[in-house]
């Protein structure tokens, strides 16, 4: 049987992984929402894991809502990004630094 | 009196005027701004009239439950009847020193200086401790407008150095008042908080969190620096209040809390008072010396003069305390006056630079005896203000420690040589330049500025009795309070052998 | 078995996402992407989440993944022209993320291997008995979390709006393409530029 | 109405009014008053002095206002009057008027007469305010007082840089003494916890013996209260180490040194320690060291009065000198004598002083003597005056007649009891005394021939040359240039001509009531009857040795100045080094320059840009702001507005909490 | 517990969500031209839900009446007054915001319902007794935030400031869902009650990084130092009445709810988080002060003087105890004041072509140009560096006195030495419209919506405010006290 703990490290290096993806990256701010979406990820297995490993359902409804609104953030995200792209015609990341100090 | 809420009245009357100043032209804003002043002084002078001396400790007390954690608690002894005399005295002969030399924003800068006015009154008349910080604190604002809008060239390094200076030192007190109202259990009261026994390990901490916003306000060497250039930029007006009262927050301070509240603390940080006052009577006078801005070396003589009042504070005994009070009223006055003395002129020349003038005694020979008679009082000469105030500090400190008194009493050569080699400079002489011969003697607005503290400083120096009696059954409260810490002055005087033997011989021979 | 299912599911899921954020090409960091939440929903098959498995696929695969593809499409970004590379302080950051992964496998994972302490729930939302994950979660969702179901169909709502908002364009009368903050923004500095040629040298046009 | 009140009070109220309304009233009506005052003053103290003399004068004390109550340190305004303060009175209200009509005619051309008058005035009320004082504080008020007065009339002439130094010169150095007598009184009063001088008087004996710690050292209490005090006699009567400023105060108007700088003002020291004579009695170890200072500047101050040239400055060094023969008769314990010494040399130092005003005013304002010469037949009035008064200062008198000048009695006095005292250092003091006796009269015999004797020497002076519009070589042989001394008018003259009477007469008639008399001074000073009487007993060539030095030095002088006038030069030239040390007065000025003038501006320079500005203000508020910038720009330049890079400090941020809640 | 009551217990957020759905209708109906109409009926709303939640907070609503679905809600007083402050931020914002987009011809009806949406999330989240609740909550704020920071969207700067809000929240958001999902596994529940009782005995490892990725994951949500980072680039790019909102409300949500979490979830063990509470405080402090020295923005200094603020803010939290999270709650309502006011301020910098300008220095010699905006804006400054007697002082008084109390005086003392470094740029700002000469750029407006606005924070944060403190300070004790203490 695999225990929680694997569950939880693999998690963990998925969450590692989609932070690494937000700041290791300077291609392109797409990437940077799919790294977002890959922590979500992380969270879900990790909720989803544990709700099994409880045996309760919280953890699931809890992982439904975040699904949901992961959805709703790449939505936001996304159309974000498209008026971003409109008006500075980049989606580089290191474009994105009009404003700083 | 009745129950005429007197002091309440002292801080509405300005404030009144202040709202008014805002909105109003220059002439009507100098008239209501005067004509404010003059109503708290003649406040001032009933409520004088009407100070029982020897009565209760605390009177004209009023109490309002207005705040949350704090009480509007107004009341007050002889020392705070005082400086609030200082105040309101010194108020209208501010106006009167602004009235053509403020040109731009008339209406604000009375505002600002009125409102000034009802925070000084403030400070000195609140009973409650965090009422008594409000006040001490937004002074700060009207002081920062004042050098930042109508001073000098380097206003604004100025202003700021003078507000951040003077936060800085400030808001570590704020933190021990509000330990020391945890202590006693949310006691806010002055009158109570003075009559709690902190324990001794607490007193250090809260004595150098007290110490290090009284020290920069007072100011003591080596946190002086800010007054300088704060007086140097400041309109006339602006130095005479500063030099005048908002120096006198410091000593205020000591004697209200500092002493009071933390004896042992005081005690034990005596040393540390005394070698900064010692090393600031010395160095700023010599200083001073060296000046060729009139208003800086007057402010760096004001530095020397607060460590005479350090020094008596810090003596722990009767004379000290009252010399200390009486150094600050009287320099409250010279120091203003001083000031005064310097924007007379600065009014006509618009320089500070001593060796722009020369010889004034020549052409405005009343102005000349007029300076003589601060730069005078200014070095302590007997039967003006300053003599009193500094005899009877030297002479408490000479009781603690011989030492400082004398590097202390040093002062006085010091600060003759410099006060008197300003004056020659600017008075006597030839007259070296053709615009500051052509100046014209006081007129009779500034005659009328002068005067009236002219007359204050010879009534204090050759009547003090009229300002230490209303201060004296407080002195001697805080000196039965201080009695247990005070340390044992240096002078171990023991009484000969001898002396009866060499009675008998001398019988012995006349027979 | 399990053990089988579970590392595969987990390698493949870890691989899929180390390439998505190292791919080159976004459409490629879509379709890993896709990969890793089909290996996720493994994964949560493995637990006997059902359900959630297969809202993963449908939710991600089927609309996010798409929505991102087709705005990687729509954008229509030259991507022979993005830069590639890491950012400059990119040793540290990834010092720092294996430092954090140190912390979290080390410190939760592997601190008491196999046998970590997990809470207890309270049983109020334990799976019913008899029931299929599907129906346990309905339950629930339809009675305690009535109130935060409703709210994240505002959530949703609000994503529908922030999308119009932002993207949906009015055919306005032709103010041109003012842009007032550009204008406002736009500095001596970055107008006109000064040149301090040498003596003798000419200004280079 | 007491009169007293009046004596003190008049020249106040004239100094006021003269002062502030010298515009208003005019200077004929301000001098008026003043010098009415003082006359009146004058009028009122006499009686009073003649009181005591007769024995019928009580001592008491007038309350005048309360002043400071502060704990157990009080003192009021009040007006004490006892022998010694009505011998002060009549000394200083007589040579004050005088010196006031005196200036009718001095300062007749002063554009500023009234605010002249307003001062001497104004000094005398200080003064008097000293003399009468009861406690300590209100001693120190006279004190402080005349030496305000002292300042501004020392510059007077506020437009020369010269005057305007010496008066800060002058009010400096004695805020030094000053120092010591604050000092002083804080310790009195720490002793005996009173400033009354009634009661420290009172109090002292028993204090004897008893020890105490000042400024870190065990000290005998009485001898270091002494100390401190006499400190403050030593500045305000010019005693060595704090002369320097009195030769500098010949700057102001000649009335001016008379009154202040050789009859009253210098003398207050040697009346404060007469003053507090039973407090000294009880410290011999301070006597001493009042005996030696005293006779040490007795000296000193000869020796530099016959190199001078300045006629007032010689006078100058002799007030020193002979206020040096005070203080050592007041340190063997003659107090008396010392106070008798006080009374005649103010008479015959104020004629000298005035006279030389006279001279001055006639030599148009030339005061360097190598420019006068055969001034005797030019100005025989003043020729006379100051001739009493070279008599008197050099002792002229024999003992076997009984007969002789004011400074004949007093000095000899001095001398005789100094001997009879016979402690070595009263031993030193007589010697050195006799020895600054020969000086004294060398000195002053090289004035009177300097100046009325021998050939003009005019056309060399500038202000002669200014007067009269002639270079030297347009003179030609006529060394007078062409110039007319005239003699002053009556106002000058009539003060020479009391003041002459005094220098003659006054000791003559006062010598028993002050050197012989319990009874005159009834427990004003600390009578010393033994001592008294012992001095009467002083070998004969004691008793002579002052007339025998008095001779010695004359004919020194007019071998030297009458019947070869090149032996000076000569005898400069010879002692080289030694000359020209005296002749600088003992490099006490270039000392004090070196070791505490310049030094005070270069540490106050130092201090100012090093201390507060470089290193204060740099590393205080400056620094504090500098590191406030660079975080400020730190923090900037970390929000460099890239995602990524606030990605990865968020995830520092997250990492860092981490490890602290593991660790 | 009953549907209904628990329905009765929402009340307000029903509210908010129904008059949200109809606005959005009317919206969809009416076009951009209904948009003033409806900002009007959206404030009506935000006014409804605030006359609701206002009896709860007077009568210091708390105990287990209060508490809906199951324990996944509050609608204490705490809750209450956090609500009460912002609905009227909100409310604040939907005055000054119309005004705004029509100048630059954005205004969008969706624009006032994107408010109350947000309102509506900041008010679950702040009433949020369960991770869940508390997700959603502030999911549905974040997702309106990020909307409305790049409303404008021919405004690069929104653009960006909408992106870089959205990347860097989606962090956080990650972080805290996974320190979510730990709690969760290692407590066992998601209820905050439940959590208290799991931890009641010592953190285990797990509860420890649950909590701190939490309180991570809050601290974007408050920008706290090191997580403030979006802060001034958001502030600065997005419309200003967002910044206002930004500012705002949603601070006092975000504020409220970490105080939830640490003091009733994980208050027994306060401890564990006090030191990094202390060390964010501090941090704050100082970067926020020293950020904004050099800034030439007024709408980035002022996201430097709220993170500088939020330092203050979260000093009260580090003393853990009810009292602490009363002074939170006082600081909180001044701050609000304050930061609307000096928006405000901002909004009504206008040139002459009606313009909107954000340079400090087009505020040069304002004192004499526009003397009323000045003064109004010279008190804000000083009040926001906390100088009596202007009120904002106030707010530093009582969360150093509960520091104080509870035996924090190094922490307080620290701070409030650092709040001197903050008071050098307020007071710059006062240089720069009294001191200088003027730039005679700022023509400010004659909105009267504004000036009354402007007018009532002045009036509120003058010294006049004292008066208040009585009252203040009863409703935010009454308030703590309905926290459910797990100490």
């Amino acid at each position: 049987m695999i225990g929680i703990e694997h569950y939880v490290v693999v998690s963990s290096i998925l969450f590692v992984l989609g932070v690494l993806g937000i700041f290791l990256n300077r291609k392109n701010v797409i990437v940077i929402l799919m790294a977002i979406e890959l922590i979500l990820l992380s969270v879900n297995i990790n909720l989803v894991a544990f709700s099994a490993e409880l045996n309760d359902l919280t953890g699931q409804v809890f992982a439904m809502f975040v699904l949901t609104v992961a959805a709703a953030e790449a939505a936001i995200g996304l159309a974000i990004l498209v008026t971003y792209f409109r008006t500075r015609g980049s989606i580089a990341v290191d474009d994105v630094n009009r404003m700083k100090g | 009196m009745g129950d005429f809420p007197i002091l309440t009245a002292m801080l509405v009357v300005p404030l009144i005027g202040a709202i008014a100043c805002l909105f109003l032209d220059a002439k009507p804003a100098r008239m209501v701004a005067l004509l404010a002043t003059l109503i708290d002084l003649a406040l001032g002078i009933v409520l004088w009239a009407n100070f029982d001396i020897g009565g209760a400790q605390w009177q004209f007390t009023e109490r309002a439950n207005l705040f949350a954690g704090f009480e509007y608690a107004l009341g007050i002894d002889g020392i705070a009847l005082m400086l609030i005399m200082l105040s309101v005295f010194l108020m209208p002969i501010c106006i009167g020193a602004s009235w053509e030399a403020i040109t731009k924003r008339v209406g604000e800068y009375m505002c600002a200086f009125l409102v000034m006015e009802t925070l000084m009154i403030g400070v000195f008349a609140a009973q409650d401790i965090f009422l008594f910080y409000i006040f001490f604190e937004a002074g700060l604002i009207p002081m920062y407008l004042i050098i930042g809008v109508w001073g000098g060239q380097n206003r604004i390094y100025a202003a700021y150095k003078f507000f951040l200076y003077t936060l800085l030192g400030s808001v570590l007190m704020l933190i021990a008042m509000l330990w020391m109202v945890n202590f006693a259990n949310g006691e806010t009261s002055i009158p109570v908080l003075m009559e709690t026994n902190f324990p001794a390990e607490a007193q250090t901490w809260l004595w150098l969190a007290f110490f290090a916003s009284f020290a920069v306000k007072m100011p003591m060497w080596p946190v002086h620096t800010w007054l300088p250039d704060a007086h140097v930029q400041a309109p006339t007006a602006g130095s005479v209040i500063l030099a005048g009262v908002l120096l006198k927050l410091g000593g205020y301070g000591f004697i209200r809390f500092s002493l009071p509240m933390f004896p042992d603390a005081s005690a034990d940080f005596g040393w540390l008072v005394w070698g900064l006052s010692m090393v600031a009577v010395v160095v700023t006078s010599l200083i001073a010396l060296v000046q060729h801005d009139m208003k800086k070396l007057i402010a760096y003589s004001s530095v020397a003069h607060m460590a005479i009042v350090t020094v008596g504070l810090f003596a722990f005994n009767v004379q000290g305390l009252e010399g200390a009070m009486m150094v600050m009223l009287g320099h409250g006055l010279v120091s203003g006056a001083l000031f005064l003395c310097v924007g007379v002129i600065y009014d006509r020349l618009h320089t500070r630079e001593i060796d722009r003038y020369g010889g004034l005694s020549i052409n405005m020979p009343a102005y000349a005896v007029l300076f003589m008679l601060f730069t005078m009082a200014s070095v302590g000469l007997p039967g003006t203000s300053n003599f009193v105030g500094e005899f009877l500090s030297l002479a408490g400190i000479y009781q603690a420690n011989s030492w400082v008194a004398f590097i202390c009493t040093t002062g006085i050569i010091l600060g003759a040589a410099y006060m008197l080699y300003l004056y020659r400079r600017i008075c006597f002489g030839e007259q070296k330049n053709a615009d500051a011969a052509a100046m014209p003697d006081l007129s009779v607005r500034e005659w009328l500025l002068l005067g009236p503290i002219a007359a204050a400083v010879l009534w204090m120096g050759v009547y003090p009795e009229s300002f230490l009696a209303p201060m004296r059954s407080d002195i001697q409260i805080l000196d039965a309070r201080l009695a247990a810490a005070a340390p044992e002055g240096d002078a171990h005087l023991e009484i000969g052998e001898g002396a009866s033997a060499q009675e008998e011989h001398h019988e012995g021979e006349a027979h | 078995m399990t053990v089988f299912a579970f590392y595969l599911f987990a390698v493949l899921m870890l691989g899929s996402a180390v390439l998505v954020i190292t791919a080159r090409n976004p459409v490629h960091s879509v379709l890993w992407l896709i990969l890793a939440f089909f290996n996720a929903a493994g994964l949560m098959v493995l637990v006997g989440a059902e359900f959630l498995a297969m809202l993963l696929v449908v939710v991600y695969v089927g609309a996010v993944a798409v929505l991102f593809l087709f705005v990687v499409m729509m954008l229509n970004i030259d991507f022979a022209e993005m830069r590639a590379g890491f950012m400059k302080n990119a040793p540290l950051g990834v010092a720092i993320a294996i430092i954090l992964l140190a912390e979290l496998v080390l410190g939760i994972g592997a601190y008491k291997a196999g046998n970590l302490s997990l809470g207890t729930a309270d049983g109020n939302a334990a799976p019913l008995v008899g029931e299929s994950n599907i129906e346990s979660i309905g339950e629930l969702l339809y009675s305690d979390y009535l109130f935060l179901f409703e709210t994240a169909g505002i959530i949703l709502l609000v994503a529908l709006i922030g999308a119009i908002v932002l993207t949906h364009r009015e055919q306005r009368a032709p103010r041109g393409h003012q842009d007032i903050s550009k204008q406002v923004s736009r500095r001596p500095q970055d107008a006109t530029e000064l040149k301090q040629p040498g003596i003798g040298q000419g200004v280079e046009l | 109405m007491n009169s007293i009140l009046i004596i003190v009070f008049a020249p106040l109220v004239a100094a006021i009014v003269a002062g502030l309304g010298g515009r208003w009233i005019g200077h004929t009506a301000a001098k008026a008053i003043t010098t009415g005052g003082l006359f009146l003053a004058a009028g009122l103290s006499w009686p009073i002095f003649l009181s005591f003399i007769a024995g019928t004068g009580e001592a008491g004390v007038t309350p005048v206002l309360t002043w400071v109550h502060s704990g157990a340190l009080t003192f009021d305004w009040a007006l004490r009057v006892d022998t010694l303060t009505a011998i002060m009175l009549v000394v200083i209200t007589s040579v004050s008027a005088l010196v006031h009509l005196y200036s009718w005619g001095y300062m007749e051309e002063d554009p500023d007469q009234s605010r002249f008058f307003a001062y001497l005035s104004l000094f005398t009320f200080a003064m008097l305010m000293l003399v009468t004082a009861d406690n300590l504080v209100q001693m120190f008020f006279g004190w402080e007082g005349v030496g305000l007065a002292s300042y501004l009339l020392i510059g007077f002439w506020y437009k020369k840089p010269s005057a305007n130094a010496a008066a800060i010169k002058a009010f400096v150095v004695n805020r030094v003494g000053d120092l010591g007598f604050m000092l002083g009184i804080f310790g009195t009063f720490l002793v005996f916890q009173t400033t009354s001088i009634d009661a420290i008087l009172e109090a002292a004996p028993a204090m004897q013996g008893s020890t105490i710690t000042f400024m870190g050292a065990r000290w005998d209490t009485m001898t270091i209260l002494c100390l401190l005090l006499f400190v403050g006699a030593m500045g305000k009567s010019a005693q060595l180490g704090l002369h320097t400023w009195l030769p500098d105060a010949m700057e102001g108007p000649t009335p001016v040194s008379a009154l202040i700088h050789a009859a009253t003002m210098v003398t207050a020291g040697v009346f404060m320690v007469c003053r507090l004579s039973p407090m000294f009695e009880t410290a011999p170890d301070a006597l001493v060291v009042v005996t030696v200072i005293g006779a040490a500047t007795c000296f000193f101050a000869a020796t530099i009065g016959t190199t001078q040239w300045d006629i007032k400055r010689v006078i100058a060094y002799s007030t020193c000198s002979q206020l040096g023969y005070m203080f050592f008769a007041a340190g063997v314990g003659a107090y008396g004598a010392a106070m008798f010494h006080l009374f005649t040399h103010a008479f015959f130092k104020a004629l000298l002083f005035l006279g030389a005003g006279s001279v001055i005013h006639a030599m148009h304002h030339e005061q360097d003597m190598r420019y006068y010469g055969g001034l005797r037949k030019e100005i025989p009035i003043t020729f006379w005056a100051m001739m009493f008064g070279t008599l008197a200062i050099t002792g002229v008198g024999v003992y076997h007649l009984g007969a002789g000048f004011a400074g004949f009695w007093s000095k000899d006095g001095i001398l005789e009891v100094a001997y009879a005292a016979a402690g070595e250092y009263s031993t030193l003091a007589f010697w050195l005394g006799t020895f600054a006796a020969l000086l004294t009269s060398f000195y002053s015999w090289r004035l009177m021939f300097l100046t009325f004797w021998g050939k003009p020497r005019w056309i060399e002076s500038e202000h002669i040359q200014h007067s009269v519009h002639k270079t030297p070589e347009e003179a030609g042989a006529d060394t007078t240039g062409g110039y007319h001394p005239h003699e002053s008018p009556w106002t000058m003259l009539v003060p020479l001509g009391v003041l002459s009477v005094g220098a003659i007469a006054s000791g003559q008639v006062f010598h028993h009531a002050f050197l012989e008399s319990a009874e005159f001074w009834n427990g004003a000073i600390a009578y010393n009857e033994h001592l008294m009487h012992e001095m009467h007993l002083v070998p004969m060539w004691v008793k002579y040795s002052a007339f025998t030095v008095m001779v010695i030095g004359l004919l020194g002088a007019i071998y030297a100045y009458l019947i070869k006038p090149s032996v000076p030069k000569a005898t400069a030239e010879q002692l080289g080094p030694v000359y020209r040390f005296i002749y600088r007065k003992w490099m006490f000025d270039e000392l004090y320059n070196y070791v505490f003038v310049k030094p005070a501006f270069w540490l106050g320079r130092i201090l100012w840009k090093k201390g507060d500005e470089g290193t204060i203000d740099r590393f205080g508020p400056n620094g504090v702001a500098w590191v406030v910038e660079r975080g400020a720009v730190f923090a900037k330049k970390v929000q460099s507005g890239y995602l990524t890079s606030y990605a990865l400090i968020m995830l520092l941020g997250l990492v860092a909490a981490i490890t602290w809640v593991l660790f | 517990m009953d549907l209904a009551a628990s329905l009765g217990l929402v009340a307000p957020e029903i509210v908010l969500s129904l008059s949200g759905l109809v606005l959005l209708l009317l919206a969809a109906w009416g076009g951009d031209k209904g948009a003033r109409v409806i900002s009007v009926a959206a404030c009506v709303a935000l006014g409804g839900a605030f006359a609701l939640v206002a009896p709860s907070v007077c009568t210091g609503a708390s105990g287990p009446d209060t508490v809906a679905f199951g324990g996944q809600f509050r609608a204490d007083a705490f809750a209450g007054l956090a609500k009460l402050m912002i609905f009227a931020a909100s409310g604040a914002v939907l005055v000054v915001a119309p005004r705004f987009f029509e100048r630059l011809d954005s205004m969008r009806a969706e624009i006032p319902v994107l408010v109350l949406f947000a309102a509506l999330g900041m008010s679950i989240m702040v009433s949020a007794t369960d991770l869940v609740t508390l997700y959603i909550g502030l999911e549905l704020n974040s997702l309106s935030a990020y909307v409305l920071a790049a409303l404008l969207r021919n405004d690069e700067r929104s653009a960006e400031a909408g992106l870089k809000y959205f990347v860097l929240g989606g962090l956080a958001s990650g972080i805290l869902l996974f320190g979510m999902s730990l709690t969760y596994g290692f407590a066992g529940t998601t209820n905050f009650g439940g959590i208290a009782v799991a931890v009641s005995d010592g953190l285990s490892i797990g509860q420890m990084f649950g909590l701190t990725f939490v309180l991570a994951g809050l601290a974007f949500k408050i920008s706290a130092a090191p997580f403030h980072m979006w802060t001034p680039d958001v502030y600065e790019g997005a419309p200003t009445p967002v910044t206002m909102f930004f500012a705002s409300a949603p601070k006092v949500a975000a504020i409220a709810l970490l105080a939830r979490v640490s003091l009733e979830a994980f208050g027994s063990q306060a401890g564990a988080w006090q030191q990094i509470v202390i060390f964010a405080a501090l941090l704050s402090i100082v970067i926020g002060a020293l950020g904004a020295i050099g800034q030439q923005n007024v709408k980035r200094l002022l996201a430097y003087s709220s993170i500088n603020n939020v330092g203050f803010i979260l000093i009260g939290l580090a003393a853990g105890t009810a009292d602490g999270a009363s002074a939170m709650l006082v600081y909180l309502a001044i701050y609000v004041v304050m930061t609307v006011g000096s928006f405000i301020a901002v909004l009504l910098m206008r040139d002459a072509d009606g313009n909107a300008v954000e340079g400090i220095s087009d505020l040069a010699g304002l004192s004499t140009t526009r003397p009323a905006l000045a003064w109004c804006l010279m008190a804000l400054m000083f009040s926001l560096a906390g100088i009596p007697p202007l009120f904002g002082f106030w707010g530093k008084f009582v969360v150093f006195q509960a520091a104080v109390e509870a035996d924090l005086v190094a922490l307080a003392a620290i701070g409030i030495a650092a709040s001197v470094i903050g008071a050098f740029y307020y007071i710059k700002i006062v240089k720069v419209m009294f001191f200088d000469e003027p730039a005679d750029t700022v023509k400010g407006a004659a909105d009267t919506p504004h000036w009354a606005l402007l007018a009532i924070c002045a009036l509120l944060i003058s010294p006049l405010g004292y008066l208040l403190t009585g009252w203040l300070g009863s409703l935010a004790d009454m308030a703590a006290a309905s926290l459910a203490l797990a100490f």
